[in-house]
């Protein structure tokens, strides 16, 4: 990683109004790192995003920044890109803004495989609004609206996006300011729409509820780091792994030297989504690192290929030609 | 109600000529209809057309809510609607005949296929007996065919396979029309020729049934009785003029600006009737910095089109009535970030789902107050199909030149018809500077603004220099940091609304037609600009101090508006809705009494009805005065 | 100015006070004030609550954009509104000081913790020298203590671990507050122990800095400044009063409609600043037959409602603007169904997400017109906290005795409010009908209407025998079917509006306070309420022939509202905006030149302003004329 | 099946206005005589649906019915079926209804697993508008608002489902009465979210492109009816089947006269969705039958467990019990 431009020059002047504690200040700073490690000038970065604490971010990066209106970035990201596809357009989003009122335009971009990456603070909780549950909340979690206990089963945001095809997804911590750091980067330079789900702490109003993943102490045993070509072994002795279990995948645990010859060496760029998505099923351990990574054409890529390809059509006629689209015929 | 016009009665010779075609939907109308609008045109007349579509995609054949018609008003004088009463109906089946029937005044020409009123045919249309043989036309100048089974003659005969005979009946049908319109072939025949380059089977067939049908009107001697002397102010010269429908004169319109403000365009829409049109049609202009969007939904659309003007762009976004209410929200960050977007409303009978197909002015209060907080814009609304294009130029200059969302309204009437469109009113249009940054400007800062306009200076990635961010979040004046201070928010209230009042100052005056002083002034906006100009000419002719003015720019009012209105005794606001113009009206000019006359049918108003609602308001005594007109 | 009023200043014996208590967001100040204004409301005094949070969830400490302040305004006599000016300040720290010194007159009292002047604090809040010392108070009456101590000795004293000292502060504080206004401790440590029974530490600890500030203010021979005569009206009878925060008074006249009414009630929001509340408050009432529900977002909360209405339940949903903005399709189709729906929409202020945080009246046009096509509704509009009950009530005895959909407008100042909510108040709402297809009413038909109310008849499922379809396409009268006709549309149009018009013959004639003829009638709606109501009262008392009329139905307006408006020679409308109610009303009554008074800052109207604002409207030589009122 | 009831009593007097020779008419057919299978009174039934051809259903039903607006039919069923869990409510919906402008909905419904049966016709366009693509046309098709060829790759409905965690999931061919109306009948037996496909061919704007896998002669090989319990067995002569492949599932064929032991028997109850989402992306074949049904807690069930188990909150105070509760202290 380049490390000739100093990430300080990516943040703006503004004060930043988080609450203290907050892992939102780390993820702020390993966006900022991480802009820095692309090495562009700052005026090529479009910093889209909705509404919550999360969407606040924009303002404090020294880019240009569109903070929009809930649950709709990805929306208009769509068309930051489409203007200019040598933007490098990124999404700031939170759980309530990406997957409650703005389910929509999340999912569809990721279905268009759209070239933006896309920052979702999954937090389990709306924080800027003061802790209503939000729709990846635990079941039975109190907060301000649901204070006998929450009744609606969470989503899992990686079976959903890998739902809809998405051909790059990550999980990282949001303490972990060098993982966020590269991830971020290949978000970046993944063609096609990137999703990075941050595991981050809202210590106001949902605290310590990745703490047993993302915690020092306790990630060791629940947290799997994956990486391409590498097996799934996690675990302080490097004594667990995970295994096929008809189309899913089970945790399991040995006591012989060697890892059994059935775990499962991690492959982010199996065409088929299903293996991604049954990494996304397991919960303990908790995945993290880069899940899915393939190539498949962006939708800027299929517009292009098309207006080379496409003839004018026989519709516009010669009139239209002439005065309208200023043609020498 | 004698004294009123039958388009043609009154008049010495015939100068104008509305006529109806009506069949089933797979009967081929809106292509005949097409091509008879082109040659008509070719032969130097003005035209004005509408389609009729029954709502159902493929109604049951021979059903009376199935019916398509197609109407055109042909004149070889200025014509402004495409007509009440019908003086021709071509009428393939019962249920053409039957919905049609009570629109075409006595002693006109009714064309009919004989084929279309088998037994089976009269039951679905409710006959009980056959109209055709039973006398219930016998006032009318009635002219029956076989056309079906002469199609099929015809195509045996041109040795084409005869299973495209149904398909082709209405090719003979045009050759009739041609024939009783004196207007030639050739153009059709080259047309077809080139639709059906790649299925030569077919223009062949067509080709043949329109000869047929020609050579057919001659065989039967029917008369040229619809020979028009030609239009005097009409360019015939193809390359001159064309034929534009509603949504084709839009597009046209947005990549006009496009190309004169050298800014590329983004559009982004998501269907909804009657506004899909303009996506489709859009669909065939894809290039280098033009670009089409279909997204998931009407918000997705607004939202990804802001997403493109904060890139630099010009965003555009079309819908119709429920997609323009769910697009409230994102059209308020608009006004707030003040971006330049267009948003272009195609007007259906409302509310909630309503009459989709239906035509209506009943958006307009939504256009002016449908969001949330003080959010003022631009509201224009275009009058006719051909100035669809001059009002969608408009709403990108003034978006581009004062920095601010626009609305166009529209409606399903305005889109679908067609008129000609002259290659002259293209090159009236004004230049368009949008209002970018300049390297010049030190210290940008995106809410600084041009002290005379208002107007905020736009800047976009990637310029060098001139990053900032901005959102929905009430900005600090100049800065545009985030601010909740209490007096920076009413001054910037203030400004958002100054700036956009201030565009009284750059559009055209309100312009006033036919009496400019006297004793009724007709307002109306949008849609029914033929229709109450028709009526208003009727009567000024017949010596009533009576004027029409019709208004483009809405908000915000031109700003003779007040002088204007004060030149008349009486003011009445006709629109298709509850009074929606009225409204907003009389809260801007307290001191007067408007009246107002309104339709909420689905239905444009006739010339008839107006011309009746007019004269109850007008004093009888005063007429007639012998105006300095020709009539 | 000197002749304004300051509260308090001008009267023979102090009956009003405004206490105002700030510092950093985890201070407590909200619990604080909570117990201060039960503790008042016991005695028998009238009490008008408003907090002030920042718009950060927790800003840094100490900074002036982390302030969080509570503000009281008490009284032995009526009062309208929690105060302009603060008579006494309680600041925790340097920075609650500096944003609330503006507020402060000279010679009034503020009582700082010593603890929070430490030279962090100072420049934190911009202070080079402490404030406290420097002689910028002099002109004050300045009580300083070292509260974080004296409280941190305290609990040691009492045994308790003095870690949990700083979170004690605010109760050392009440105590000294409850000293200075001759209250008693008791009902406070009643409820201290019942809150914190879980956790007995924390009860002691509170208790015991309680008793610390009050033994304090004894000991430091601090006097009763603050003592007021009980007032006159009001009932201390525990049972027969409550605190009603406008959220609670909504939620409560939600659930006394639904038990009157006897239907289930279904309330469904998405959380959105400042309306949150309500839907946060309605969890703790889940029963057999109420539902809440958090939907995905407003669209959904809407639309479910809409189902549930259709169902059989009353269908509630709350948002703010934004929010409401997106529900406009929605609604469009509940005015087409004609359903029973409520919708509360808390302002705030716009356009845009704007200033979620701050109070406006901006949505009222978007209330009245932000829907596609014709599409008119009941909009009523409370105007103090706890009045949010009646026209919550109200809200939905209008919805289910006309079946149809109803907006109540509130604001983020109505919603953060508290007041004296009398139980009597409960005992003077109207009765509850709903408008149900009994089963002696023949051949139901879905659009069937009451001939009178010209309300159709509410039927569901499981309902026997009245299965029926409906949607968002225009329907055929009485029976309900898919219906294109042009003049069965424009009938349902004009009954639509007239079905809501008809409402003006039920609801309660606008009243006028003050002067019922004269020179100038303020007319408001809204939170606006109780400023205007004091700004009035005080010109009347120096004699000026000045009325005030408030909107609380504002569609339909009530029928006498005209004949009111004529007895006045001027009229102004006050609003939160940038004049909607103005423009509504200007439309409504052409021939009155209203005049209108606004601000836009996000903050409410201050009594001082509106006396100067009015006073330049009144003739000086008027005044003064002796009314027959007490003053 | 009950056939007591004729299923004619089902439908209304309404006048069906759908194009000749449309799938709909079918569906129609197998909507109600599920209904009078099921054998309930029909005020007992809610047909709730959004905006587009099959959206038109209700209107020709004997129910209580509700046409909504474009891709809310989930959200208002949702209230429908809260006020009153007696109910059965039924969702009509098309692919651009629910998975376009609804996608929000649909998927937040299943999530909760609200006991409510989605009826989604997809026909891979839109037709009540005419004819213009929809979230699950294919690449390349030229449609009116694609005239030069579709861009867009499409959802697979049945991963984005299960990314959601549906626990009914069906797939049914719209020509195929009788398979339709029995998986209608299960999908309302079922207690929680049925999400039923049914591939509709739509003859004006999208004719025959279900016909490999829907057309008598060509889906026997191309088509896989699976059943719970059965191998993953097809083709004319059954030497087709399904085996695992990594986690996804790939088509073999063999030569024996038995099928070879790997062949996937099919089991709708696995709790852990990766099976069936594996199932979903099996193109060709194309699966159809119950693909997932599990058992698990519905929304209405969880809040009437909630409201039993919750004491009265203590912010409930003696005052609003005694006067707006109209509780006897
Ligand atoms: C249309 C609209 N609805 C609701 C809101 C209120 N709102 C703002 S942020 C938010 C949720 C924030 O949650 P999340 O996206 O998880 O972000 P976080 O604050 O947790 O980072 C909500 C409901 C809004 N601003 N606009
Ligand atoms: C808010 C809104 N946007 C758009 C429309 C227009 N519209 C009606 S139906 C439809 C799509 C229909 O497609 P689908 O759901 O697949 O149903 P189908 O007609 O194919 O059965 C659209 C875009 C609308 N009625 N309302
Ligand atoms: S509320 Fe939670 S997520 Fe938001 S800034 Fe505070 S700690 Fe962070
Ligand atoms: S358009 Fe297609 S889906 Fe709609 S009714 Fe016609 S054939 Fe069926
Ligand atoms: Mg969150
Ligand atoms: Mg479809």
């Amino acid at each position: 990683m380049s490390r000739t431009v100093d990430y300080k020059a990516f943040l703006s002047d503004q004060d930043v109004r988080w609450c203290p504690g907050c892992d939102d200040y780390i993820i702020l700073r390993a966006f900022a790192r991480a802009l820095a490690a692309l090495g562009l000038p700052p005026e090529r970065h479009v910093v889209v995003s909705g509404i919550g604490c999360a969407s606040r971010l924009p303002y404090y990066v020294n880019t240009y920044g569109l903070h929009g209106i809930h649950g709709r970035a990805p929306a208009i990201a769509t068309g930051v890109k489409m203007v200019n596809p040598d933007l490098y357009v990124w999404v700031i989003t939170g759980d309530g803004d990406a997957l409650a009122i703005g389910t929509n335009h999340f999912l569809h971009a990721i279905r268009r495989n759209i070239d933006i990456n896309i920052l979702l603070f999954n937090n389990e909780i709306y924080g800027l609004t003061k802790g209503q549950f939000s729709p990846t909340s635990r079941l039975d979690l109190k907060t301000r609206s649901s204070p006998q206990g929450n009744i609606q089963p969470p989503f899992h945001i990686g079976s959903l996006v890998l739902g809809a095809d998405v051909s790059f997804y990550a999980r990282v911590p949001g303490n972990d300011l060098n993982a966020m750091t590269q991830v971020f980067v290949e978000a970046a330079r993944h063609k096609g729409t990137s999703v990075v789900e941050i595991l981050q702490n809202c210590p106001v109003f949902n605290d310590g509820v990745f703490h047993p993943v993302t915690d020092k102490n306790t990630a060791v045993e629940h947290a799997l780091w994956i990486e391409h070509g590498r097996p799934l072994i996690y675990g302080k002795d490097r004594k667990q792994g995970i295994v096929r279990d008809g189309c899913g995948l089970r945790p399991i645990h040995w006591e012989s030297e060697q890892p059994p010859s059935e775990v499962v060496v991690h492959d982010e760029k199996v065409d088929n989504p299903a293996y991604a998505f049954a990494l996304t099923q397991l919960s303990d351990p908790t995945v993290f690192g880069i899940i899915r990574r393939i190539r498949r054409p962006t939708y800027e890529e299929r517009s292009r290929a098309l207006k080379q390809k496409v003839a004018q059509s026989a519709v516009v006629h010669d009139f239209i030609r002439k005065t309208i689209l200023q043609e020498n015929l | 109600m004698s004294q009123l016009p039958s388009n043609s009665a009154k008049e010495p010779s015939i100068t104008r000529i509305v006529l109806h075609i009506a069949g089933d939907s797979g009967d081929g109308i809106q292509f005949a209809g097409k091509q008879l609008t082109i040659a008509s045109a070719q032969r130097g007349y003005a035209v004005i057309t509408m389609p009729n579509f029954p709502a159902e995609i493929r109604a049951p054949k021979g059903s009376l809510y199935g019916v398509s018609g197609f109407q055109m008003h042909v004149g070889s004088t200025d014509i402004y609607t495409p007509g009440d009463a019908i003086d021709v109906l071509v009428a393939f089946n019962a249920a053409a005949l039957k919905k049609a029937l009570p629109d075409i005044p006595e002693g006109k020409i009714i064309l009919a296929d004989e084929d279309g009123f088998n037994p089976s045919n009269l039951k679905k249309a409710g006959y009980s007996s056959n109209p055709l043989v039973d006398g219930t036309l016998d006032n009318y100048q009635l002219i029956t065919a076989p056309i079906s089974k002469l199609t099929r003659q015809a195509l045996l005969q041109a040795g084409v396979q005869s299973k495209l005979a149904q398909r082709s009946r209405n090719m003979f049908v045009l050759g009739m029309i041609l024939w009783m319109f004196d207007l030639s072939l050739e153009e059709t025949i080259a047309q077809l020729q080139q639709r059906f380059k790649d299925v030569p089977e077919i223009a062949q067939a067509n080709i043949a049934a329109l000869k047929a049908g020609w050579n057919y009107a001659e065989t039967v001697e029917l008369l040229h009785p619809l020979q028009l002397p030609p239009h005097n102010n009409e360019n015939t010269n193809a390359g001159q003029y064309t034929i534009a429908h509603g949504y084709e004169a839009c597009v046209w319109g947005l990549l006009a600006a496009h190309k004169e403000a050298k800014r590329p365009l983004f559009f982004a829409s998501y269907p909804i009737t009657p506004s899909s049109d303009i996506l489709q049609y859009f669909g065939n202009f894809l290039s280098e910095d033009v670009e089409v969007f279909q997204a998931e939904d009407e918000i997705a659309a607004i939202s990804s089109a802001i997403g493109a003007s904060f890139a630099g762009a010009i965003g555009v976004t079309s819908t119709s009535g429920p997609g323009f209410a769910l697009k409230s929200e994102a059209l308020g960050l608009a006004v707030m970030t003040e971006l330049p977007l267009v948003l272009i409303d195609a007007q259906r009978a409302g509310p909630s789902t309503g009459m989709p197909t239906k035509t209506e002015q009943s958006d307009l209060l939504q256009a002016l107050y449908g969001r949330n907080g003080e959010a003022p814009l631009i509201v224009l609304a275009a009058s006719t199909p051909a100035n669809c294009l001059d009002y969608a130029y408009w709403a990108v200059k003034l978006a581009l030149e004062h920095i601010t969302p626009v609305v166009l309204l529209i409606d399903a009437y305005l889109i679908m018809g067609a008129q000609r469109l002259e290659a002259s009113a293209l090159k009236k249009l004004p230049p368009i500077i949008p209002h970018i940054a300049s390297d010049d400007i030190a210290n940008y800062a995106p809410y600084k603004r041009n002290p005379n306009t208002l107007a905020r200076y736009w800047a976009y990635p990637p310029m060098k220099g001139k990053m900032h961010r901005i959102g929905g979040l009430e900005k600090e004046d100049v800065t545009g940091h985030v601010s909740y201070d209490p007096e920076n928010h009413h001054k910037m209230v203030q400004l958002r609304r100054q700036k956009v009042e201030h565009v009284r100052q750059v559009i055209p005056p309100l312009q006033t037609e036919f009496a400019d002083t006297g004793e009724l002034l007709v307002i109306g906006w949008g849609s029914t600009y033929g229709s109450i100009k028709a009526a208003v000419q009727y009567l000024y002719d017949k010596g009533h101090a009576i004027g029409h003015a019709h208004l483009h720019f809405i908000h915000p009012l031109p700003k003779n508006t007040e002088q204007i209105l004060r030149k008349f005794d009486k003011i009445v606001v006709c629109e298709l809705n509850d009074g929606q113009l009225h409204r907003v009206l009389q809260a801007e000019f307290p001191g007067m009494k408007l009246r107002k006359y309104n339709k909420i049918q689905g239905i444009p108003f006739k010339e008839r009805e107006l011309i009746e609602a007019f004269q109850k308001m007008l004093t009888p005594e005063h007429s007639p005065i012998q105006h300095n007109s020709s009539s």
